[in-house]
């Protein structure tokens, strides 16, 4: 039996524990109380920011943590690991999580029922899935995390949702199965399901089983491809982010990142550099696929009828950029692609609170890119939109920019570099025109000004503001953050730590150095 | 084992299995579905009765202790195999205006329950 | 045996997906029912085949087979039931609210929604 | 008290006896957690089972269990015959209706369990008012004659059980 | 430090001007104009040492580890950039304060200029090329905002719509060259890049580098072939005008061709390609001027002229071009500014811009007139005015050049250049100023207050001054600048107004000739002009921009058609490709395990499945018989599981079967009863085939693991689940305890399952699903709702079944069984009786209601999970133990049973809550009061005695 | 003996089997297909028992027990919708 554990270790469950027993308690307790019910939702929120940040602090130390549940050693039990990329991603859901609750909490949540339950389970699935280190239990949190945004995506919805919704699901649990696939054919090969265990057979595989094993490692990568929206995977996309409440859509920013985040994982560790005969088995495939994603954004974009479908295709636009930096598998690659998915998170989910706030000022109009009476608000409402379409255009001085150009640089080493800045910054051009078009159409091109219309609810502005800041902040600080990157990306990307962290719980703490 | 107990237990499960073969096959040929509710009826009881007394049979011989549990599935049959040919009869009942104009008459002033008119609204 | 197994599942898989491509709400359904049960087999099927030995220790068995595939494959039966009722309960208030169980968007120009 | 306590007590005899067959063995520790199930789950249980017939006449209760198993052996063999042997336009397949004398709704469902578990016969339908059944006969050439039988073996001594 | 000040004081003012016009036009105007005054001051605060020859530099660093950081220096051309971008800002906001109306929101313009003045020092002072791009895009999208000023004008939308993405966009591609350059030279510092041009012009990314850049300087100077954003950039209120689309924007273009000119500079292809494009930007924007009538298009295209005129003297590529580009800056920059300013006065005092409509108003407004004829002097290069020093420098550049061999296209063409230049600046001056005053204006105008002429008479004030006394007034500031420029030795060159008879004289001459006669005969090319194509850029702008968007639209309507059909089918389609491309793309041998030999009950099974399939697949159009088929597959399934030693798999298929097909039957009850047949044949072949070819590659892969041997980490789990875990069914112990997180996330889906269907069904009963569902007539149905004989079964089977999960849950843990199966059963026996009884009935005599169930199921899993911590365990750590108790003996106890009640809860919770919300729609078709007794059968009142008897 | 017993008998069985799957396809009525599907149940649990003489074992005894206890419920279910469409009412 290992020694007994300090308490500060049990902080790495408690980003799953935390929203699930909330949950639980606003099921049992509070379910006919509103008012309470976002109280304590907000505060178990807060609750989380607080102990991400914990998290944060304590995985900048570079030590890879794991976590054995039920005290099973590796690789029997499974094993929840804390490094610089995991409590990256807490902290980001936490920040995210809290700006969404708040503008919920300006009474979207009120419109259905049991949309705070939903929103904590849904929080339990992302952080499970991020603190992860078991294939399988990744299987697990995708499910908690998508039946969870099952129901918030329906929330208090209308018929177009519904149609919208059913789409979303099937294609999710066509993905689902695909996943039980990937993950079987990969334990029938190796015999294992733990990610550091497999990160030390794959690169055993005799070659008579290579050709399974890969076959489950690309069956998998399409899975997270998927929810990841890559062309020509994304179809589930465009209407269920323009389809859902705004609140939704806006937490949904994440969704997409937990995609990106597991190929990472995956195929950056278990089928990484090191991974012998299927050493980077999924990397052809993610810069030409992140590439036609960046087009079909782009385009979708250009093309919007309404703010939340141009929304909804500058996700996908920015998924495609954030992937073309995943795809170089290198550190550079990946610490700009890190900058970027934080960026874009933050950014996406701006644009979409200002989407739902847009379409409650206007009425009939509702977001459509049409010409309508003025809102109320529209100057201020037009500034935030102005603000939020550079962050995701990337244009100067927002951290969009930023991450931009570490993409730029970073791709330098690829050899088809010419295409892909073509690819970004031709981009950048028609999202430009495509966002000034629907900016100067909403917010410009308007009946007169009144003063009488009512200004948009508080909460909602409040969300909004906070996530510009926050994104202000990322571009100020963006000298310490891509350090902190650096250091994460090269982390992700270290096999030997990871292992050792997992596999060896006795070895001195793997600090890298 | 005892070869007396053998042969019964062979016996038994030639026996169950005859049954369940008659059964299906009274659902294959009988020429309408009321006919061919009593095929299977016919499985339920002496096909799976003479296989689980087999098996009651075998168990208790070869450990040496009493095995009964099996009496429980036919317990479970006993219950609800009726059940379930009577809501069949009356779904066929209902759906075959030809089967109605078989049924003889109740005899009283209240129709069969699946063709009553207005049951539950004089409650 | 082994082929049997492969084979069903292939033709589970197959049908599976077949219905998922209908323009309906009730096929796919069914569709992504077929499929659970293929992917299921699959994912057990992955343990390897044994007949008579089952994961369950008793003092004289020989050998036993695969557990952790049977554990892996519970897990994913219940998460199925949940996906699958909740996909059933989206179909049937899509038909509610909209008069029609097509699992097409309507498309902008109007389109195709059925009748039934 | 006795009926607050043990509301069904054939129930509970019935549940520790399933309870010690389910576990295949007659250890202490079963038949002791066989009677707390017995206890505990008809307490659980009493509002789904809000009548609670009295069984009479044990012995009657016995000789109709024995009748109804000699019966089902016998007529299986019989339908076994229809079925391989008779040609399908040679069955005198009709519906006989069962006048009925008992009234609880117990003894009537035992009835009618009991037809369909006899070979040749389905219990179809009760009637509205719950005082006729209708009796589907695969092979019935004396229609009078079958119902007399049912009246006669079964239903004369579920009334004697049950009423 | 104080030279990043003077970049970061317009943005942090850019704050002021909001917060104090509460307190006035005035104050709002003086704060706009001190922030930019103590810019002003902070940056002439270096000029000492900048005229002594030093950079003075200063850095924050930002972003290391792309090599961005926000350092400034100012040599000559970024001192001499910056003094004239903040001069005149300041006189612009002198100037707006009375251009502006009161309708117009003065906080919000003074905001936006500050932020674009800002940006615009930036660029010019950026040390930084990253930086530089940062300042150089904000003054895209600043200037977006102040051409949209006026947004409820459609032409000020478009065109600052048009600017922005024209100009936007070619930063874009100057980001892609700066990046390049940045590369070739090793440094993002232009300080260094500066001094390394050998190295960047021998690098093979320099002809990249310096297209992109081009395409960069071209777009923003409104250079041919993009110089059409600019006149309608001119819908912005005037002050902007003069601020952006004279003064400072637009030679933001010229300033970088200035700024890399050491580094880019000097090659052929420099040449070959700047110094054409300035040309026929310089005549092709004077040729436009001289027949515009609005005063604003007029100034405008001769900026554009202008604007080719330095940047055909920068291509040029010697030193000598680069003194007259500079001088020309300088020149141009006062000039025009006062013109502009002039055209605003004119505007806002007649009410119009025509020149049709203009005349003679050098005797109504006499001081604007004369200093607009001063300057527009300047404009047309008539000597003693600083205009005529700068176009004879360029005129004498020109006179010496020959391109690919011609040594006439220059020196012609700039002449021609000249010639009209002269034409329009007299029609600006004549049209307007000059002539009889005319009477005919709305109102009768007058010199407008001091405070908008004023900023016209500081301009032109320099016009004059170095007109007559060049090397006196502008000479060091020429040299300054021109210094670093080219970034070496100047050449010899003497500012002054009289070179003696050079070709550069004669050509002036010559032009001047040819402008009186073209005047002359005005009306006849006028004439002749309209009856040439003229191409309307914006018209051309917003078409390509409308079909560009309907391009887009109907390229993602086409694919994104809402079609889940086709959605699944790429998705599959990718599927069999990648996986494909998988399997081929590595290594594979066959498997050596032997195989088990096939036995008739699985045959028969197998058959019964293709049967069954195969109907499905044809008869899923009828959707009753599509289910009961699916349940023979489920039980084949489940006979599969139990020939191949998986009893806990056979009962969960088993059980969990049926409650599905409930809740099938629950959904189909209120969902069409067929599907109808829509696809053509082709459709479902092609379905067919993509199905099949993906039912083949997933059958083939599992025949590839089922016939190969393999290690596992399960042989850990079969030793250690007895002495670790405490149980013998190793199914069990790993769920419960090796997997329990699993497990436990796994019952967290299910309960958010049922939340989620009852937060989808809440809704239901209310709106149009109600109309719609009251619409449904209830269809011929049986009235006996609840049999007799159903009733009674079910009453009997309750208990059994209680008793049934029971021995299931507790021997879970060592044989088959466990928390799933006995919730399963035990929810199956409580939905019968919902089914046999009723809801209402049933509902009634449930003592704890399911959502109960399932929280506290959650709540029991997870604390038996968080006790752990308690003993310094991680999260679902168990233990066991045996208890002895006298007559019931040895028993084992073990946490991971209490986990497993947990599981218990919350499935009866979740199936239950399921299905009762699901048939609590179908209720609503019949909202007659429910029958309150548990059968239809109503039996006689004997019945009831007997009962109570 | 019983070894060939269990041979036949499951040669009789899986008979059965085929003869209920005959009328599950040509059915013609959805009673007929339900009631298919309700025989193929039992045979299931002929087999279940069967495979357990064959193996000696009672591991598989729950399996038969549980298709014995709720294989009716999905008989009465469809009958159920088939009489009244509302399976819970
Ligand atoms: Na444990
Ligand atoms: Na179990």
């Amino acid at each position: 039996m290992t020694p007994a554990i300090s308490a500060l270790d049990h902080a790495i469950i408690l980003p799953v524990l935390l929203p699930a027993l909330t949950a639980a308690f606003l099921v049992l307790a509070l379910r006919h109380h509103l008012r309470r019910e976002r109280i304590v939702s907000l505060a178990a929120t807060g609750l989380l920011l607080a102990l991400a940040i914990v998290l944060f602090a304590l995985a900048s130390d570079g030590t890879v943590r794991a976590y054995r549940l039920g005290d099973w050693p590796a690789p029997y039990g499974i094993t929840l690991v804390l490094d610089r990329l995991s409590a990256t991603m807490l902290l980001l859901t936490a920040v995210l999580a809290g700006c969404v609750l708040i503008y919920a909490a300006g009474g979207v949540d009120g419109r259905g029922r049991h949309f705070h339950p939903l929103f904590q389970f849904q929080l339990m699935g992302i952080n499970g899935a991020f603190l992860t280190g078991d294939v399988f239990n990744l299987f697990v949190f995708f499910e908690v995390m998508l039946i969870a945004s099952y129901g918030l995506m329906l929330h208090g919805g209308g018929p177009g949702r519904l149609k919208a919704g059913f789409q979303y699901v099937a294609i999710n649990l066509l993905a689902s199965a695909v996943f039980l696939v990937g993950v079987g054919l990969i334990y029938a090969v190796t015999g294992t399901l733990n990610m550091a265990d497999l990160a030390v057979k794959v690169p055993q595989v005799a070659p008579a089983d290579a050709a399974l094993l890969k076959t489950g490692a690309l069956l998998l990568f399409l899975v997270f491809a998927t929810k990841a929206a890559l062309v020509p995977l994304h179809w589930w996309l465009p209407a269920t982010y323009a389809g859902t409440s705004a609140p939704a859509a806006a937490l949904f920013m994440i969704m997409t990142k937990v995609g990106a985040y597991a190929i990472i994982r995956v195929y950056g560790l278990v089928f990484g550099a090191g991974a012998g005969p299927l050493a980077l088995a999924a990397a052809p495939f993610v810069m030409p696929a992140a590439l036609a994603t960046l087009v079909v954004g782009t385009i979708g974009l250009v093309g919007s009828r309404k703010l939340r479908d141009l929304s909804a295709f500058a996700v996908i636009a920015s998924m495609g950029t954030l992937l073309i930096a995943v795809g170089l598998f290198d550190v550079e690659g990946l610490s700009a692609g890190l900058y970027y998915l934080v960026h874009s998170t933050l950014a996406g989910a701006a644009l979409f609170l200002i989407a739902g706030i847009v379409q409650e000022q206007r009425g009939a109009a509702s977001d459509r890119l049409i010409p309508a009476p003025a809102m109320g608000g529209e100057t201020l409402l037009g500034g935030l939109f102005f603000l939020a379409a550079i962050a995701l255009v990337g244009l100067p001085p927002l951290s969009g920019f930023i991450g931009k150009v570490m993409i730029l640089q970073a791709v330098r080493t690829c050899a088809i570099w010419p295409w892909i800045w073509a690819a970004i910054l031709g981009a950048s051009l028609l999202m430009t025109f495509g966002f000034a078009r629907a900016g100067s159409v909403l917010f410009w091109a308007s009946g007169p000004v009144s003063e009488r219309k009512p200004l948009p609810a508080l909460p909602g502005l409040a969300a909004v503001v906070l996530l510009l800041a926050a994104i202000v902040g990322w571009a100020l600080a963006a000298g310490p953050a891509t350090q902190a990157l650096s250091l994460a990306a090269r982390q992700a990307l270290d096999r030997n730590s990871y292992i050792e962290a997992v596999l060896l719980p006795g070895a001195p703490a793997a600090s890298e150095k | 084992m005892n070869p007396v107990i053998e042969a019964v237990v062979a016996a038994l499960i030639l026996v169950g299995a005859f049954f369940l073969l008659v059964g299906a096959l009274g659902l294959a040929r009988l020429p309408n579905m009321m006919s061919r509710l009593h095929g299977p009826t016919k499985a339920t009881t002496l096909g799976i009765g003479s296989l689980l007394i087999a098996s009651i049979v075998y168990f208790t011989a070869t450990r040496g202790s009493f095995s009964v549990h099996e009496l429980l599935i036919t317990l479970f049959l006993f219950l609800t195999a009726p059940v379930s040919a009577q809501m069949l009869a009356k779904a066929h009942l209902l759906r075959s205006r030809e089967e109605q104009s078989r049924v003889t008459p109740t005899g009283r002033p209240a129709d069969w329950a699946t063709l009553a008119k207005g049951t539950h609204d004089a409650s | 045996m082994e082929l049997l197994l492969a084979a069903g599942i292939g033709i589970l898989t197959a049908v599976g997906l077949y219905l998922v491509f209908r323009a309906h709400t009730f096929p796919v359904i069914l569709g992504l029912t077929f499929l659970s049960y293929a992917v299921n087999l699959f994912l057990f099927a992955m343990g390897r085949l044994a007949i008579d030995r089952p994961p369950v220790i008793v003092p004289d068995a020989a050998a036993y087979t695969d557990p952790l595939p049977q554990a892996l494959v519970l897990t994913a039966i219940v998460i199925s039931f949940g996906m699958t009722a909740l996909i059933v309960v989206l179909a049937l208030r899509g038909f509610l609210e909209t008069g029609s169980d097509s699992s097409h968007l309507d498309a902008p120009r109007g389109g195709k929604g059925d009748a039934s | 008290m006795r009926a607050r306590l043990l509301p069904h007590p054939l129930l509970t005899l019935l549940l520790i006896l399933v309870f010690i067959f389910l576990m295949n063995e007659a250890t202490p520790g079963v038949v002791v957690l066989g009677i707390v199930l017995g206890i505990v789950i008809p307490l659980l249980t009493a509002p789904f089972w809000p009548g609670r017939p009295m069984l009479k006449a044990p012995l009657t209760i016995a000789s109709y269990v024995l009748i109804v198993l000699w019966d089902i052996v016998r007529s299986n063999i019989e339908v076994a015959g229809i079925i391989l042997f008779r040609p399908a336009d040679r069955l005198r397949t009709r519906y006989v209706t069962v006048p009925l004398d008992i009234v609880t709704p117990e003894a009537i469902a035992v009835l009618a369990g009991t037809i369909t578990m006899t070979p040749g016969t389905v219990s179809a339908d009760l009637s509205a008012d719950g005082r006729a059944l209708l009796v589907h006969c695969l092979d019935a050439g004396d229609p009078e004659g079958a119902v007399a039988a049912i009246k006669a073996r079964y239903e004369s001594r579920l009334k004697r059980i049950f009423e | 430090m104080t030279l990043l000040l003077v970049v970061l004081v317009p943005f942090f003012g850019a704050l002021l001007p909001p917060l104090v016009i509460r307190s006035g036009r005035n104050t709002c105007a003086m704060a706009t104009g001190a922030v930019t005054l103590l810019a002003l001051a902070l940056l002439m605060s270096h000029a000492p040492a900048v005229f002594l020859g030093e950079v003075p530099k200063a850095e924050i660093p930002w972003v290391p580890a792309i090599g961005l950081s926000f350092s400034v220096f100012a040599d000559g051309l970024g001192f001499f950039f910056a003094a004239m971008i903040l001069t005149i800002g300041l006189l612009v906001i002198i100037y707006a304060r009375y251009y502006l109306s009161r309708e117009d929101p003065m906080g919000r313009f003074f905001t936006y200029l500050l932020l674009f003045q800002g940006a615009m020092v930036g660029v010019v002072l950026s040390d930084n090329v990253i930086a530089l791009l940062v300042f150089w895009e904000m003054t895209s999208l600043t200037s977006f905002l102040l051409i949209g000023f006026w947004r409820k004008r459609a032409d000020a939308r478009q065109g600052a719509r048009m600017a922005l993405v024209v100009t936007g966009g070619g930063g874009l591609a100057l980001i892609a060259g700066l990046l390049l350059v940045a590369e070739a030279a090793g440094s993002y510092q232009l300080s260094e890049i500066l001094v390394r041009g050998d190295i960047v012009r021998a690098s093979p990314l320099y002809l990249p580098a310096l297209l992109l850049v081009l395409l960069g300087a071209f777009t923003k100077s409104a250079q041919f072939p993009f110089h059409f954003w600019l006149p309608h950039a001119m819908a912005a209120p005037t002050p902007v005008s003069a601020y952006l689309h004279s003064a400072t924007m637009v030679k933001a273009g010229v300033f970088l061709l200035a700024r890399l000119w050491p580094v880019l500079a000097g090659t052929d292809v420099w040449f070959l390609i700047v110094a054409p494009v300035g040309l026929a930007t310089m005549l092709i924007g004077a040729v436009i001027a001289l027949f515009k009538d609005d005063l604003k298009a007029l100034l405008a295209f001769s900026t554009v002229s202008h604007l080719g005129l330095m940047t055909m003297l920068l291509g040029f590529g010697t030193p000598m071009a680069a003194v007259a580009a500079v001088f020309h800056i300088v020149n141009h920059a006062t000039f025009k500014a006062a013109l502009f300013m002039s055209a605003g006065i004119v505007d806002h005092e007649t009410g119009t811009r025509d020149i049709r409509r203009l005349g003679g108003l050098v005797w109504l407004m006499p001081v604007t007139g004369t200093l607009a004829l001063l300057a527009s002097a300047s404009m047309a290069g008539v000597p003693l005015f600083n205009g005529f020093l700068s176009k004879e420098m360029m005129l004498e550049e020109a006179a010496h050049t020959a391109y690919l061999g011609l040594d006439f296209l220059f020196p012609v063409l700039a002449t021609v250049a000249a010639l009209f230049s002269v034409a329009y600046s007299a029609r600006f001056a004549i049209g307007t100023f000059l002539g009889k005053a005319r009477h005919d204006y709305p109102h009768q105008p007058h010199d407008p207050p001091v405070g908008m002429w004023l900023p016209v008479a500081v301009l032109v004030v320099p016009v004059i001054a170095i007109g007559i006394l060049p090397g006196v007034v502008a000479g060091p500031l020429v040299a300054l600048t021109a210094g670093a420029v080219i970034g070496g030795p100047l050449p010899e060159y003497h500012l002054a107004l009289w070179h003696g008879i050079t070709p550069a004289l004669v050509m002036s001459l010559a032009a001047f000739a040819g402008a009186a006669l073209l005047l002359l005969g005005f009306g006849r090319a006028d004439a002749l002009r309209l009856r040439l194509p003229r191409p309307d850029a914006k018209a051309m702008f917003e078409t390509a921009s409308a079909g560009l968007v309907v391009a887009s639209r109907r390229a993602v309507a086409a694919v994104h058609d809402g079609s889940l059909p086709r959605y699944a089918g790429v998705i599959l389609a990718t599927l069999v490709a990648v996986g494909g491309y998988g399997f081929w793309s590595a290594t594979h041998a066959a498997g050596t395990r032997p195989l088990l030999p096939v036995s008739l009950p699985a045959a028969t099974a197998f058959l019964a499945l293709l049967l069954a399939s195969g109907m499905v697949l044809l008869r899923h159009g009828d959707r009753l018989t599509a289910l009961i088929l699916t349940g023979v597959v489920g039980v084949i399934v489940a006979l599969a599981f139990l020939q191949f030693s998986a009893p806990d798999l056979a009962l969960t298929q088993i059980s969990v079967d049926v409650v599905t097909t409930i809740l099938m039957l629950l959904a189909l009850n209120l969902l069409p009863k067929t599907t109808p047949p829509e696809e053509s044949r082709a459709v479902r072949w092609r379905d067919g085939l993509l199905a099949g070819l993906a039912g083949l590659g997933v059958a083939a892969l599992a025949y590839g693991v089922m016939t190969r041997d393999g290690t596992s980490i399960s042989d850990y789990y079969l030793a250690e689940s007895k002495p670790g875990g405490g149980g013998t069914n190793v199914v069990n112990v790993i769920l419960v305890d090796f997997r329990g997180y699993d497990t436990f996330a796994e019952i967290i889906v299910l309960g958010i399952a049922a939340l989620a269907i009852y937060a989808l069904l809440d809704p239901a009963l209310k709106g149009a699903a109600v109309r719609r569902i009251k619409a449904m007539l209830p269809h011929e149905e049986a009235m006996d709702a609840h049999p007799l004989l159903l009733v009674m079964a079910t009453r009997v089977l309750l208990p059994l079944s209680l008793v049934v999960g029971t021995y299931i849950f507790l021997r879970g843990h060592n044989e088959p069984g466990g928390g799933f199966i006995a919730g399963l059963v035990v929810a199956i026996a409580l939905i019968m009786q919902y089914i046999a009884s009723g809801y209402g009935w049933a509902a009634e005599r449930m003592r704890v209601d399911a959502q109960s169930y399932i929280g506290a199921g959650v709540a029991i899993a997870g604390l038996t999970g968080v006790a752990a911590f308690l003993f310094g365990r991680p999260f679902l750590t168990s233990t066991f133990g045996y208890l002895t108790w006298p007559v019931v003996g040895k028993f084992e106890v073990a946490s991971a049973m209490a986990f497993d009640l947990g599981v218990f809860l919350t499935v009866v919770g979740v199936m239950v809550l399921s299905l009762a919300q699901l048939s609590r729609v179908a209720r609503r078709i019949d909202p007659a009061p429910h029958n309150p007794e548990p059968m239809d059968v109503r039996l006689e009142p004997a019945a009831s005695r007997a009962r109570e008897g | 003996m019983i070894t060939i017993a269990i041979a036949i008998a499951a040669g009789a069985i899986c008979l059965a089997l085929g003869l209920t799957l005959y009328r599950l396809v040509v059915g013609p009525d959805a009673t007929d297909r339900v009631l298919a599907l309700d025989t193929l149940v039992i045979e299931a649990i002929a087999l279940i028992v069967l495979i357990g003489i064959a193996y000696g074992t009672g591991m598989y005894f729950e399996a038969a027990l549980l298709f014995a206890m709720v294989g009716f419920v999905t008989t009465v279910a469809f009958c159920k919708f088939l009489l009244r469409g509302n399976v819970i009412e």
